[in-house]
């Protein structure tokens, strides 16, 4: 495997309420090749944002990072002042959100909000810096990108908000590009068109990419590795092929049931019963336990760990124990 | 762009603000050099920062303060704004006041005059080296103009000061062309005939709402009279210069005054509305005078502080509590004696006042012309008070309307509480209702107001000025709410003023007054005070006017350095 | 409060606005709120939340809660008939006899400002609840049934939201004159505009809710729409503004009774007891200083009150 | 653009005479006859009655409106009672000591509450945030002829910094405007705070967390322009309650503003007076939230374009 951009080692996120201490991320190690898109997958509320939000050090209070290690290009940025990790992000490490309606300050054109990247991590001029943005903007596909300059955000539709977004996130090559459900508020059309974005600019720049979702068939799509996440843990961890060729992990099994197939023909959408747990009020055993259709009465008290079931194909299911399933 | 337009907008104006500020202080600098004013008094620690109040121009002014603005400067279109006519016009007499209290009648205008064996006929021979402040002689003509401006003018309020002069009423109804008991003998004589004798003549024409304009400038000014200084003409020692509205009034030296001119430059009157304002700017020198009367809760303390710089003289006046003989139970003599009996007006007079006045006992304020020292004392007796109301069949007391102005100064407000709680003791319950002054003057003016809490101060000094003005006419009594049913009494009030004999005319002035206040008990007198100045250290000979108003006349003030 | 009078947002958000619906999940930490608070936050939920969370507000809650007490105890508590008079004491400086001293008239202080409390209290109170009443049902029908009626009562409260509200007051004091009573009259005809605006606002949002759409389809009438449905979820933002409206009530009786067209002696607001305390500032300080304080501890004990209840109650203002 | 700002003018018209039909009923129903207080005590009810004649008081309320309204649309707001001089040129004479007063205040209370409220926002439930907010509370929970007599007494009087009263220059300004500017300062403050607590929760926030600004830069050019946004349309109301305190304040001070001009013509029953200025501020505030109103669409993009 080639040099990682980012290592997450064994992080361990938590949120100190009032309700007590919520893992929000427990023990979660995390490799990013460069050059590659990796997928965090998940329901909501799995961890998949925060272990997001430790690595760009945008967790806020009560949120901390409680122990682990994050590595980017080698350099532990666990411990680093918040000025010093200012200067990362946004330069090395950058992220896109969800939210492409809000996510954009509504008072300021959206050139302007590009160029802030620009001007805050390079000292170069005003107009050079409008040059990138414009350039940039045609690299994302952004049409008129010199109109666009002086556009508000309000005035732009959703997709291009979001080719906005990672505009701004990519004008200054990063290393490192998160995007946390970059898809999600986008239909269809739109969502393909940036996902195919994503692959251009991933060969164009070498960037690595985490690609947080839901959407098992966005992952298929781009991913070239898969971490499936469920209450601050990783459940299954595999390259995307793997992954759904050898699906391991009965909550993964069940994510990749629910996706709808036009092939066959079902009466009823499945869904995974249950709903996902209280992390202040988690089971004994296996987290998973009080979901799974396959669960037995070890599951019920010990908590599995990850198990390797071939390279690079880890497991946290006592079904994997001995390795294969 | 549009936006850009809106920040310049709004940024210029916030500029402008502070330009038009910087502007303001500029213009302070250049008069702080002239701040002598504020190095007087009892300041000493002032820092140099007190900037006194008159503005560009007016150094070495003397500065006071009116609690109000003025209305207008024209006298015969006011009750109450005599600050700027004492100082800016002449009358035809004065009223001077001699070292032991006692006042008399002294020439202004007219040098000397003579009356008639009836007393219905006055010769007035004026002064003939008097010029009016734009250069015009005083002739008798401008008398002449002036007493019939009284009653033609349009909202002229004083004319009853002048409406015994033969023909007054025929002028004011318009029944006459001219005042038919005014006659012009020449140049420098005027005879004022009467329509019946009026012991009090003399005195009304030294009041100041008789002062004396110049025809020419007044007939110039038309409606503006009094209301633009600079075509507000008289011939005093001093000269309206200007009149910046709710702020200052500005009067200058007349350096050609007929009786020299004035020691002082001039005055600033500034418009104070806050009492507590005004003392703090004299304690820091920024006023020359302080009218304690305005501010009696600081008495103490400037008195105390001050002690050399109080100038005090006694108010020609007395407050009285009034009651509606139409009104039950107050028609009731032994009713309206038991409430006499029941206020301590000498503890209300020493708690509130510090005992600076004198309680009174009847009609007459201490100092007027006829004043009875030897009344019989209205004695403190709530046990007496309640045997009266028993014996007039109120034994568990009665409710009471007291209507009370809801202008009225903060001292009346708690006498008409302290008489409250003091009535209470004997039974009494007055509700105090607060009206708003018209409502006040009208329901009073109505004859309807039961019970209320007012003053009166001569206007000129004469018993006629109280007695009259209360009891003279059946309208008279009513308009002051008091309804005197004993109308034998009130032909007598009317009487007196045409006695010739002054003697005899004192004499029936002091039976009434018994017959009023204490036999009928129409009101009950509380007591007439003392009016304090206190003025600043370089500030001499400044008098209380002889009636002990707060208006005052500048023109025997100087500066001792 | 005032500031959210504001009418060119009243279309895009106003405080409380879609008060319930508003997606509880905060990016930054979804498990805490959707986990267990939840959308099923009753109000008194959210003022527990207050008391956990604030301790400002809740001791601000207790000195208006002992302010009430002691007016409602007046006659026990009190030393002294407000009203007796002992000119022969009158300024007295504190003292064991009179805790806070006494005033021009020898009157206890102390037992006026507990008598003065009542009415402050209800100066804060009464003409705010008639005026939030007022300006409640306009604004519900204003913004329910929109059109004419919404441009008439909108008309209308730009009108009276275009006086400057003392000056307002001065002139209904004017023309009805001093007194207590002419106050509270006063206060309740000023104040009704921003409420009006506020909770029409409101309705605008909530008209459009499925639960209300389907409560129309079910043929509801439209007042027991109004009252039932659209109503209740403007409550929060209610409570808010009228703990916030209360303030200024009180401080506007005094600025009445400091210009003299407010209460008329012999009552005992604060606002009079200042106005007529302010000449023995220099003298006897305590003569206004002890009204002066009363005032400004109620007024803040309702600021941060107010303050408390809307971070809790109003989801846009929620804090860390 | 154009179109919005004709059509907010168009409809303050209906607001400007509903505010003049208002005034006019209130002011007429008023108990008592005004010319009695105005004549004082030598006066017969002949004179009483002619002099009501002149002013027109004898006519129907319906005639004395339209007179009115004509009038006042030429400019004349008739005749001050008491002070027998034209109400037009009073206000005129009064407006600019009272104009001088508001902005000087008004940059007073916008400085200090912004600040104050930033701070406050930035250190929530600290001790700098404590201070800040609870200075300015204290300005807003003070009766604030209280904050001016205080003002007067300490500043004035006692360390004699500035005049105790007076108009003219700016030193004697600053005081008022202090006494005026405290008050407004704690609700900007407040609104300050609680607008950038809420705006500092929005997505673009964490976008600009995102892309590298410190938390400082976050607050100063994300937080604040969105944030003090709400706050320009509180100069409105800021400038209603501005000209409400102007009343009080201008009483201590002794500015003849037009605040001093309302107090007198309450004092003096004198209504055409109370009415011009009633008026006269009401017509202030209109355009101050017309104006206001215009500057927030022009500072606000998202309200710019839309209709």
């Amino acid at each position: 495997m080639s040099e990682n951009v980012l290592e997450i080692k064994h992080l361990k996120t938590q949120f100190f309420t009032r309700k007590g201490v919520l893992p929000a991320v427990d023990d979660v190690s995390i490799e990013i090749p460069a050059g590659k898109i990796v997928g965090i997958v998940g329901e909501s509320g799995c961890g998949k944002s925060m272990t997001a939000m430790s690595v760009m050090g945008l967790l806020r209070h009560p949120g901390r990072v409680v122990s682990g290690e994050i590595l980017l290009c080698g350099r532990d940025i666990t411990h680093l002042k918040p000025r010093e990790l200012a200067k990362l992000r946004g330069k090395e490490m950058s992220m896109i959100f969800q939210e492409p309606m809000t996510s954009l300050n509504p008072v300021t054109t959206v050139g302007k909000q590009v160029e802030e990247t620009i001007l805050l991590h390079e000292s170069c001029s005003r107009e050079e810096a409008k040059k990138r943005v414009i350039q940039i903007f045609n690299e994302v596909g952004i049409p008129e990108a010199e109109k666009r300059f002086d556009s508000y955000p309000h005035q732009l539709s959703g997709g291009l908000r979001q080719r906005v977004m990672i505009a701004m996130a990519m004008v200054c090559r990063p290393k490192l590009l998160i995007a946390d459900e970059p898809t999600t508020a986008l239909d269809v059309t739109i969502e393909a068109q940036i996902l195919e974005l994503f692959k251009r600019l991933r060969d164009e720049t070498g960037t690595s990419i985490i690609l947080i979702t839901h959407n098992m068939g966005v992952v298929a799509e781009v991913c070239d590795y898969v971490y499936v996440m469920y209450t601050g843990q990783v459940m299954e961890q595999a390259e995307t092929f793997e992954l759904f060729a050898n699906t391991c992990h009965p909550y993964t099994k069940g994510l990749l049931r629910s996706i709808p197939k036009l092939s066959e023909k079902v009466d009823r959408l499945y869904t995974i019963r249950g709903v996902v747990p209280n992390l202040l009020h988690l089971p004994e055993g296996c987290n998973f336990c009080t979901r799974c259709d396959e669960c037995q009465k070890r599951c019920l008290k010990e908590q599995p760990e990850l198990y390797e079931v071939k390279e690079g194909h880890k497991v946290r299911c006592f079904l994997c124990e001995k390795g294969g399933a | 762009m549009k936006k850009k337009l809106a920040m310049t907008l709004a940024v210029s104006m916030l500029a402008a603000s502070v330009l038009s500020a910087c502007g303001g202080q500029s213009a302070q600098n250049g008069t702080t050099a002239s701040g002598d004013a504020a190095q007087q008094s009892g300041a000493s620690a002032g820092t140099g920062t007190e900037i006194p109040a008159s503005s560009e121009g007016h150094e070495g002014y003397l500065n006071v303060c009116l609690s109000a603005d003025i209305m207008t400067a024209d006298v015969q279109k006011t009750s109450n704004d005599y600050e700027v006519p004492m100082n800016i016009y002449d009358t035809l007499v004065q009223i001077k006041v001699a070292e032991d209290g006692s006042s008399s009648i002294e020439p202004m205008l007219a040098e000397s005059w003579e009356v008639s064996e009836d007393g219905l006929t006055y010769t007035f021979h004026l002064r003939d080296d008097v010029t009016f402040q734009n250069g015009n002689a005083f002739t008798a003509e401008d008398v002449k103009y002036t007493f019939n401006r009284m009653f033609t003018e349009d909202g002229t309020v004083n004319s009853s000061f002048l409406d015994q002069i033969a023909g007054a009423a025929e002028l004011m109804d318009g029944t006459a062309e001219e005042l038919s008991g005014l006659e012009v003998v020449d140049d420098y004589t005027v005879k004022i005939t009467l329509k019946e004798p009026f012991g009090a003549f003399l005195s009304a024409l030294a009041f100041t709402a008789c002062s004396i304009y110049d025809e020419e400038a007044t007939e110039a000014a038309g409606d503006d009279f009094g209301m633009v200084p600079e075509v507000t003409v008289g011939s005093g020692p001093f000269i309206f210069e200007s009149w910046t509205p709710n702020a200052e009034l500005v009067l200058t030296r007349n350096e050609d005054y007929w009786n020299g001119p004035a020691q002082i430059p001039g005055v600033v009157i500034r418009i104070i509305p806050d009492t507590e304002t005004q003392t703090m700017m004299y304690e820091s020198g920024e006023l020359d005078l302080l009218d304690l009367k305005t501010n009696p809760e600081a008495v103490d303390r400037i008195t105390e502080a001050y002690p050399d710089q109080i100038v005090s003289g006694p108010i020609l006046g007395v407050d009285y509590v009034f009651m509606n003989q139409a009104v039950e139970p107050l028609n009731d003599v032994r009713v309206r004696k038991a409430i006499q009996m029941s206020i301590d007006r000498q503890m209300i007079l020493d708690e509130l006042y510090g005992g600076r006045g004198k309680v009174e006992n009847g009609l007459m304020a201490n100092g007027l012309i006829g004043y009875n020292e030897n009344l019989p004392a209205i004695e403190y007796d709530p046990e007496g008070a309640k045997a009266l109301l028993a014996e007039a069949g109120y034994p568990d007391g009665f409710t009471i309307e007291l209507g009370a102005d809801s202008s009225d100064s903060e001292m009346r407000t708690m006498i008409t509480e302290i008489i409250q709680s003091m009535l209470a003791e004997v039974g009494i319950n007055v509700e105090i209702t607060k009206y708003d002054q018209s409502t006040w003057l009208e329901t009073r003016r109505a004859g309807e107001m039961p019970m209320y809490v007012s003053s009166w101060t001569a206007d000129f000094n004469d018993p006629d000025n109280f007695f009259y003005t209360f009891f003279g006419t059946e309208e008279n009594s009513k308009i002051r709410s008091i309804n005197l049913t004993d109308k034998a009494v009130m032909a007598e009030v009317a009487r007196a003023r045409t006695i010739v004999d002054e003697e005899e005319r004192l004499a029936l002035y002091r039976d009434l007054e018994v017959q009023l206040m204490q036999d009928e008990a129409c009101m009950v007198p509380l007591w007439s005070l003392d009016h304090l100045f206190a003025v600043s250290q370089r500030t001499k000979g400044f008098q209380v006017s002889w009636n002990g108003f707060s208006d005052s006349a500048f023109y025997p003030v100087y500066f001792e350095e | 409060m005032k500031a959210y009078e504001n009418p060119s947002l009243e279309s895009e958000k106003i405080s409380g606005g879609q008060a319930v619906y508003i997606d509880q999940q905060s990016p930054f930490y979804p498990e805490d709120n959707s986990a267990d608070i939840g959308e099923s936050d009753t109000i008194l939920d959210k003022i527990l939340l207050l008391v956990r969370q604030n301790k400002l507000a809740v001791f601000s809650a207790l000195v208006i809660l002992i302010i009430i007490l002691l007016a409602v105890f007046a006659p026990v508590v009190a030393p002294y008939d407000p009203a007796a008079q002992s000119l022969r004491d009158r300024l007295a400086a504190p003292s064991a006899e009179h805790w806070f001293g006494t005033d021009k008239l020898g009157r206890d202080i102390f037992s006026r400002t507990l008598y003065g409390a009542r009415v402050s209290l209800a100066i804060g109170l009464l003409p705010t609840l008639i005026s939030m009443v007022i300006g409640t049902v306009l604004g519900l029908f204003a913004g329910y049934y929109g059109g004419k009626t919404d441009f008439v009562i909108m008309r209308l409260a730009d009108i009276m939201l275009a006086f400057p509200s003392l000056l307002l007051a001065m002139v209904v004091m004017y023309t009805l004159g001093g007194g207590i009573v002419n106050i509270f009259i006063a206060l309740s005809l000023v104040n009704w505009a921003s409420t009006a605006r506020v909770v029409r606002a409101q309705t605008l949002s909530l008209k459009e809710a499925e639960y209300v759409e389907a409560a129309r389809s079910m043929g509801v009438k439209k007042t027991t729409i109004i009252f039932r449905h659209i109503l209740p979820n403007c409550l929060p933002s209610l409570i808010v503004l009228f703990t916030l409206n209360i303030p200024s009530a009180i401080l506007s009786e005094s600025s009445l009774s400091f210009l003299g067209v407010g209460a008329q002696p012999p009552s005992s607001s604060w606002g009079l007891a200042v106005t007529e305390g302010r000449r023995y500032l220099f003298s006897e300080p305590w003569v206004p200083l002890v009204p002066s304080a009363a005032i400004m501890i109620l007024v803040m004990a309702f600021n941060f009150l107010g303050d408390g209840l809307r971070d809790v109650l109003d989801p846009y203002l929620k804090e860390q | 653009m154009l179109k919005k700002i004709l059509k907010r003018v168009l409809i303050s018209i209906p607001v400007l005479i509903g505010v003049v039909l208002l005034i006019f009923i209130m002011l007429r129903i008023v108990p008592g006859n005004p010319v009695v207080t105005l004549l004082g005590e030598h006066v017969n009810q002949q004179t009483i009655d002619k002099l009501s004649a002149e002013m027109g008081l004898d006519q129907p309320i319906v005639v004395q409106f339209f007179k009115y309204i004509w009038n006042a649309l030429h400019g004349d707001f008739g005749t001050s009672y008491r002070m027998n001089r034209s109400v037009t040129q009073m206000i005129m004479d009064a407006f600019p000591y009272t104009v001088k007063l508001s902005l000087l205040a008004a940059l007073i209370s916008w400085t200090i509450g912004v600040v104050a409220g930033v701070i406050a926002a930035i250190r929530q439930n600290k001790l700098l945030d404590r201070l800040f907010m609870g200075t300015a509370l204290l300005g807003v929970s003070m009766p604030i002829f209280m904050a001016a007599l205080l003002l007067q007494y300490v500043f004035a009087y006692k360390l004699e910094l500035f005049p105790i009263s007076g108009y003219e220059g700016f030193a004697a300004l600053i005081l008022p405007a202090i006494a005026l500017g405290w008050n407004s300062a704690g609700s900007i403050a407040r609104m300050t705070r609680s607008n950038l607590v809420e705006v500092m929760q929005d997505d673009f926030i964490r976008t600009a967390r995102a892309k590298g600004r410190t938390e400082s830069g976050v607050i100063i050019f994300h937080g604040l322009k969105n944030a003090l946004l709400p706050v320009v349309t509180m100069m409105a109301i800021q400038l209603s309650s501005m000209l409400s305190g102007a009343v009080l304040t201008e009483s201590v001070f002794g500015i003849p503003g037009i605040g001093r001009l309302a107090v007198n013509a309450i004092e003096d029953r004198d209504m055409p007076l109370l009415q011009g200025t009633v008026l006269f501020t009401t017509v202030l505030i209109i355009i101050g939230n017309l104006v206001a109103d215009i500057l927030y669409s022009v500072l606000d993009p998202r309200i710019r374009e839309v209709k």
